[in-house]
């Protein structure tokens, strides 16, 4: 009998990691973020502000900025997905063998291109500013993870399993979209969050074209050095990568193959 | 190579010219220079030593894999070079490793191909539950769960079931039935012979157990490396007229013994054995069996059915007013005329007198199987073999 | 003046500024990588460890790297200390993503067999799924080694090393002749670099994947 | 920027023999330019001296100097006040050198006495603009705006559109609303006439002219006054005197045309900012 | 159940102790109270149904799947708490997907354990080459490729390999040969059987394969559902005296026919058969065929090797002066001492006069068996079997 409860104890275990995250995981998370925005503005209500800091800081340019942050990475965000992602899947397709290694080498090249240096420049030789320019900046300097992750996660799908599907005669768009597609997701996705996070963190950049977002927030802060500006704009910029990364995980156990 | 010309009639459905593979980097080609005709509606079995390239040939035929040389006819049309997804569209598919989709139920994964034909959600449904229970498993439990929640045997059926969810006419099977126990293949075996009997698909089987390729097969491809045909023909002439010690050596000791599993009882003429009926007083018996020249008496019912073995100690023993009906022992080797010689052999060579009673579907005594006749049956096969072999050899150029 | 005259005669500059932005990217991305796939390894079990490893390293790269930057100079100075911490920092996510990713990816039979032989945590992860998840992660690596690249220009602002004092430079001369061939020669130069990266990248990846499974 | 260190090794006789100063400055060329002034100075005067110039932001170069990783820089007087002091402009001193000098010794930062030029914030737009509607002044400006409330828009960078001395002070002063469109200092210039009407300029900057555009006068005197001075470590300072009295001069002779064509040889003539300082330093006879 | 108690000396190497695994989510019980002793040295071999938790027993056992409840008691000691890599290490295991590495070549596959227990290069090298030629692979040609470039065979008996690589005491074999064709497979038994006939290893192999159960195990362990043990057996006891219907049909239609595999024509004694010397005259022969109760003469060489048989129509055509080397046919169904029961009955099924000829090591003639003396020994086995059933019954409480 003695021996009763450890088992007792391998069987739950296992029940847990098997069953589907339970509720209580679901909602660590957005309660973090909720305590740290609690926090934060207890922190900035504790201040006595000036009259620079009071106006980088009231509610109505705050929720501007948050706004238009959400507005940039989500166009930049879905850009890059329409961009990438058929890109990706041409490039693993067999008829652009050839091709492959020069325009994954192109995408990498703009990808490392400074955002900052893209942005002056669409400025300086294009005359190219706002909100429009500041999504270019963006998309080229996200497509790369999503490219590279949509293509290995597809490349990584098991052979036997595209045998099996080809051999059922599934057109090559039928076991893309039936079989390799879905078991290509958790790679893909994983891409898709960097580039999420990276979208939200670049977009804090794109305030130097008059493009809106966090940044003006926080180079406010930066550039008439008031610390408190500074950590509200960073902070709000975190939480909301954060909040959306949370979304996509969200997204990310709605599309996981379950059989895996 | 004994070539198969005595199915004529038949339309050639698959055929392979001089097909070739050569997987980069290796010395030796994988499949050289194949010629095989597979007729419409047949069941031909692939077998030979591990890596000799059945996987390969296989794979060309869908175009899994892209022949290095030569071609493939499908029902007349060359295929070597058409699309590719329409082609296997036309053919089932069994892998060799299974090849579940993990991220599909297992339901899904039979209704995979209903699906692609656009078939609507009831029929598919239907079908799906159709093919699990042929393949032996509960749709209840099991539509709902996903590969890894399988056994190795039952993802293995899964394979078949989800091969066959389109009714293909043309099916190719690689080792379908290598993990499943022995019921459970015995059962799949005969449901597919049965439904194969009803829809006669043109199928390519591969299997390693060559018991399999003898009960499956129209006839067995026997290769050696390099998909170098040894032998293609009948199970029968196979088995009694192997072309060469390869393949003697490949279907194994027991050759004899396999071959018997392809006659019947009912094929043969049971031989008589002196028999009395239960309502036969001890003395008369007993004059019966003095002028027999066998060692022991059948006693029958009213219905001509095997009551039992009497031996002359019993009858001796057995005081004047006793019945038949009370003494003898009851007799428990009996075949049907459907029941293989190897099934009438087994009972034999465990049976009293050794020999197998026959019998008929009413249970009524034909007579009995013994050595002899089963030795007979053998040696007219193989005779008769050797003539059908000699004759196909004149046939050729 | 021409954007090739300019090249011209800052010639010697763009190899230096290369020699340096390659050096402290290459640095960087070494370390990212150690410590992330280090961490990735340390958490891609655990659902928990998992969420939070990639919470963190996901709000540092949001950390604008201005902010970043300013915030590491009064602890660690100008030039390159800030600068390798700061790309160091940013370099992780992606690696632990993708680190986690691939590990979690491996085929269930293959970590079984592993198992099976009596190869004990750390043999299966080194030999089994450290090789296995490799693909994944160096792509991981791939993707960090971009970002970084662009990131390290911006180390200009603390004079760290790189093609950013060019990019910097031309910025401040906005409304110049000069200023369009300053930030192009210094956008030239990181593309150059990321060529050279994705050539070296090509190669670790041959070299370092198994024919196997490539 | 790459200029070399260690110039003076050859005037071992200099007061600052043996002496090494890691020299700062920020990210526009006016800062370069004065940068590399003190720095040929302190060579000439026989110390070594560390190329540390171009550091992005008043906050960073700031923190650079207090955290002893440089150990002199030029600031403004204004953006003392009101960026490191922390101070709005609403109280502004009278003296304000005077002011800021005496509040920062508190951190230690000791201010020299500013040059005799000064860089402050202008509204400035293009020409034709100015020429074509009569602009000439604020008030003008103000007046113009009022008329046509669509064509209001300044390009300004964050630091300007969020100080007190900026914009917001800027629209009170003259009763205007301006659209800001947030850019990137260095942006501003080839911007105005495109994005915006108008844009806040640095008064010696090259480039006003360089792009065809134009100052308007404060004509209600409402910027603050930003003069250049250096600033160091008060240790640096008491350890060092001859830092002060080789600057001294120096100083006086820095007025607003000269700083601005300096900047301009740099700027529009693509000179190296170190050479255009040496160019100047022996051409006014400072340094040989 | 038939307990196991009949090799009480032997130690008992793994127990098994109400073991019991439920899956997550599913109704039933995977295993359900399994109870097993496997002694020492022997290979015991599971057979059952697929999905009958064959698997899942076998992965508790070395811990890859934990037990819901229960215990695993290894050489006496409790390792179900244990550190499991220790445990494994101890235990060679062939995982029933074969599951190489895909990255290492297959060189590097085999040497993993070798490696892991820190063999020097020139030590695992000759291990590698070794086991690679025991699977019949050779390591020439195979060493250097990668998994993928392996037929499904080939990637089996690579798993095969690498479980050996260690030399580990306990082995955990699941269906290990299921994809691998009857000549290799039967070379593979043999292999093993002869290693393990030195090394003594004690085995715990899967197999769906009845005849391979037979032929491999020491003892057999037939489940049903949910792993309940429907027997536990030496071969010949499941054979001749199944505990149950499902037992019986389990092992098959052919029972007798496969327990005559496990008997020896050395067991048994050669009947007596008329025979004469090539050097006998024709009359002579004549003679002692008319004095003797057969119809045809074997005729011996100088050696007492069989020549031929001479039937009496032979010896009456034959001239007077011609000698017996000159007439008569030379007899094909021939076995030595060491050949199965079922390799005698195989031959004498298809030999002329249904019988077949012993001889010894030299090839002497030693008697002649037929198809009597192959059902007496059934017939005896059936007896002593249903004896021990009935001991072994009476030896439980
Ligand atoms: N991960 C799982 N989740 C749920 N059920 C499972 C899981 N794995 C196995 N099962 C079920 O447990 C039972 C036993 O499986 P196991 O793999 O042990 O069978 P097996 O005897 O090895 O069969 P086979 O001969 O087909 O390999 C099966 O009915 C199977 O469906
Ligand atoms: N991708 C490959 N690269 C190189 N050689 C290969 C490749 N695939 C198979 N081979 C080789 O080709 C030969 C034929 O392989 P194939 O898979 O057709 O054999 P098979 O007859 O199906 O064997 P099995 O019965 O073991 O499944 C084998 O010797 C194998 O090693
Ligand atoms: C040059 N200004 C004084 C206008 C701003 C500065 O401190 O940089
Ligand atoms: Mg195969
Ligand atoms: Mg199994």
């Amino acid at each position: 009998m003695s021996t009763q409860a450890p088992h007792l104890k391998t069987a739950n275990q296992e029940t847990g990691v098997a069953g589907s995250r339970g509720l209580s995981q679901y909602l660590v998370m957005p309660v973090v973020l909720g305590i740290a925005l609690l926090a934060l503005y207890v922190y900035v209500s504790l201040q006595e502000l000036d009259s620079i800091e009071e106006r980088s800081l009231n509610a109505a340019r705050l929720t501007r900025a948050v706004w238009e942050h959400i507005q940039l990475t989500a166009v930049s965000t879905l850009l890059t997905l329409l961009i990438a992602i058929p890109l990706g899947i041409l490039l693993t397709r067999p008829f652009t063998r050839r091709i492959r290694p020069y325009i994954v080498t192109v995408l990498t090249v703009l990808q490392a291109v400074p955002t900052i240096a893209i942005l002056v420049l669409l400025a300086v030789a294009f005359l190219f500013l706002g909100f429009a320019a500041a999504i270019v900046g963006l998309v080229l300097y996200a497509i790369v993870p999503v490219l590279l992750n949509t293509m290995v996660g597809l490349e990584q799908v098991d052979d036997a399993v595209l045998e099996a599907g080809r051999g059922m005669g599934m057109s090559r768009t039928t076991v893309l979209q039936k079989i390799e597609l879905p078991l290509a997701i958790p790679v893909m996705l994983a891409g898709i969050r960097t580039a999420l996070v990276i979208n939200v963190g670049t977009a804090a950049l794109v305030t130097y074209i008059n493009a809106g977002g966090l940044g003006d927030i926080i180079v406010a802060g930066l550039s008439t050095n008031r610390i408190v500006v500074q950590i509200v704009g960073a902070a709000l910029t975190a939480i909301l990568a954060l909040l959306i990364d949370y979304i996509a995980g969200l997204i990310e156990d709605l599309l996981r193959p379950r059989g895996l | 190579m004994t070539s198969a010309d005595s199915h004529e009639t038949r339309q050639v459905m698959i055929r392979l010219e001089k097909l070739t593979k050569h997987y980069p980097g290796q010395q030796r080609n994988a499949v050289d220079g194949l010629d095989l005709d597979i007729n419409e509606g047949e069941i031909v079995v692939l077998v030979g030593p591990s890596g000799c390239g059945k996987t390969t040939t296989m794979k060309m035929i869908n175009r899994i894999i892209e022949p290095t040389s030569g071609r493939i006819i499908l029902n007349g049309e060359d295929v070597t070079r058409t699309d590719a997804d329409q082609l296997r569209r036309r053919i089932g598919y069994v892998i060799q490793q299974t090849g579940l989709f993990p991220h599909m139920t297992i339901g899904e994964n039979v209704a995979t191909v209903p699906k692609l034909l656009g078939w609507d959600k009831s029929r598919t449904d239907a079908r799906v539950d159709e093919l699990l229970n042929m393949v032996n498993m509960d749709p209840e439990i099991f539509r709902h769960r996903y590969p890894k929640q399988l056994s190795g045997g039952q993802q293995q059926r899964i394979g078949v079931a989800r091969a066959l969810g389109g009714d293909p006419t043309v099916l190719l099977m690689d080792e379908p039935f290598g993990a499943i126990d022995p019921i459970t293949r015995d059962r799949l075996q005969n449901e597919f012979l049965r439904v194969q009997s009803e829809v006669r698909k043109t199928i390519v089987f591969v299997t390693h157990d060559i018991d399999e390729a003898i009960k499956m097969g129209d006839r067995i491809a026997i290769f050696k490396e390099g998909s170098q045909l040894a032998q293609y023909d009948t199970p029968e002439q196979i088995l009694t007229a192997p072309a060469d010690d390869f393949v003697a050596e490949f279907i194994g000791r027991g050759a004899s013994l396999k071959r018997l599993n392809l006659s019947y009882v009912g094929d043969i003429d049971p031989r008589p054995w002196p028999t009395v009926s239960v309502s036969t007083s001890i003395a008369e018996a007993r004059e019966t069996l003095r002028n027999a020249a066998e060692s022991a008496l059948i006693v029958v019912d009213e219905a001509g059915r095997p009551h039992s073995w009497v031996s002359p100690e019993e009858l001796n023993r057995a005081g004047e007013g006793s019945s038949l009906k009370e003494i003898g022992q009851t007799p428990r080797a009996i075949v049907e005329p459907r029941a293989t010689l190897s099934d009438a052999l087994n009972e034999l060579i465990a049976a009293r007198y050794a020999v197998t009673l026959v019998v008929d579907d009413t249970g009524k005594l034909q007579g009995v199987v013994d050595i002899e006749q089963i030795n007979d049956s053998i040696r007219s096969m193989r005779a008769s073999a050797v003539t059908e072999a000699r004759a196909s050899l004149g046939g050729e150029p | 003046m021409s954007f090739l005259e300019f090249l011209e005669t800052r010639s010697s500059d763009m190899v230096e500024l290369g020699l340096e932005h390659a050096a402290v990217v290459g640095l960087s991305v070494l370390l990212a990588t150690i410590i992330g796939v280090t961490l990735g390894v340390a958490t891609y079990q655990r659902a928990r460890a998992r969420g939070m490893v990639l919470a963190i390293t996901g709000a540092i790269l949001t950390i604008p790297s201005f902010a970043l930057f300013i915030l590491l100079l009064g602890p660690l100075g100008l030039g390159w200390p800030p600068t390798v911490v700061a790309l160091t920092l940013y370099g992780l996510m992606p690696v632990v993503r993708n680190t986690i990713t691939g590990l979690r990816g491996v085929d269930p039979a293959v970590l079984e067999a592993a198992k099976g032989m009596g190869l004990n945590r750390r043999q299966r992860l080194l030999r089994i799924e450290l090789p296995l998840a490799w693909p994944v992660i160096i792509t991981g690596v791939r993707v960090t080694t971009l970002v970084l690249l662009g990131i390290t220009a911006i180390a200009a602002i603390i004079n760290g090393p790189g093609y950013g004092e060019f990019i910097f430079t031309g910025l401040a001369r906005v409304g110049t002749p000069v200023a369009v061939n300053l930030v192009l020669a210094g956008a030239l130069g990181v593309m150059i670099l990321a060529v050279l990266f994705d050539i070296l990248f090509y190669t670790v990846r041959k070299l370092t994947t198994s024919k196997g499974i490539q | 920027a790459c200029g070399d260190a260690g110039n003076g090794e050859d005037d071992n006789g200099g007061e600052l023999a043996g002496e090494t100063f890691t020299v700062g400055s920020k990210e526009f060329t006016e800062s370069y330019v004065l940068g590399y002034i003190s720095a040929l100075l302190l060579e000439d005067a026989g110390a070594e001296t560390v190329d540390q110039t171009g550091i992005s932001g008043t906050a960073t170069v700031r923190a650079a100097l207090e955290s002893e990783e440089i150990d002199l820089y030029w600031d403004y007087t204004g953006t003392g006040w009101v960026d490191i002091l922390g101070n709005t402009t609403e109280d502004l001193p009278d003296d304000l050198y005077q002011a800021v000098a005496e509040a920062d010794e508190e951190n230690g930062i000791a201010w020299l006495e500013p040059a005799n030029f000064e860089n402050t914030y202008r509204i400035a737009t293009t020409e034709s603009f100015a020429s074509e509607q009569g602009l000439s002044t604020m008030t003008e400006a103000a007046d113009y705006i009022n008329e046509n409330p669509d064509e209001n828009g300044l390009c300004a960078a964050s630091e300007f559109i969020n100080r007190d001395d900026g914009l917001p002070g800027l629209e009170e002063a003259y009763d205007v609303d301006f659209d800001a469109v947030e850019l990137d200092l260095n942006l501003i210039y080839p911007q105005v006439g495109d994005s915006c009407e108008f844009g806040e300029v640095f008064s010696t900057d090259a480039r006003i002219e360089a792009n065809d555009l134009i100052v308007l006068d404060d004509d209600q005197d409402f910027f603050v006054p930003y003069e250049g001075a250096l600033t160091l470590r008060q240790e640096t300072l008491d350890e060092h005197p001859a830092i002060e009295e080789l600057h001294q001069p120096v100083s006086e002779a820095l007025t607003d045309e000269v700083v601005m064509e300096l900047n301009g040889r740099v700027d529009t003539g693509g000179e190296d900012p170190r050479d255009v300082a040496e160019d100047w330093l022996m051409e006014q006879g400072f340094i040989d």
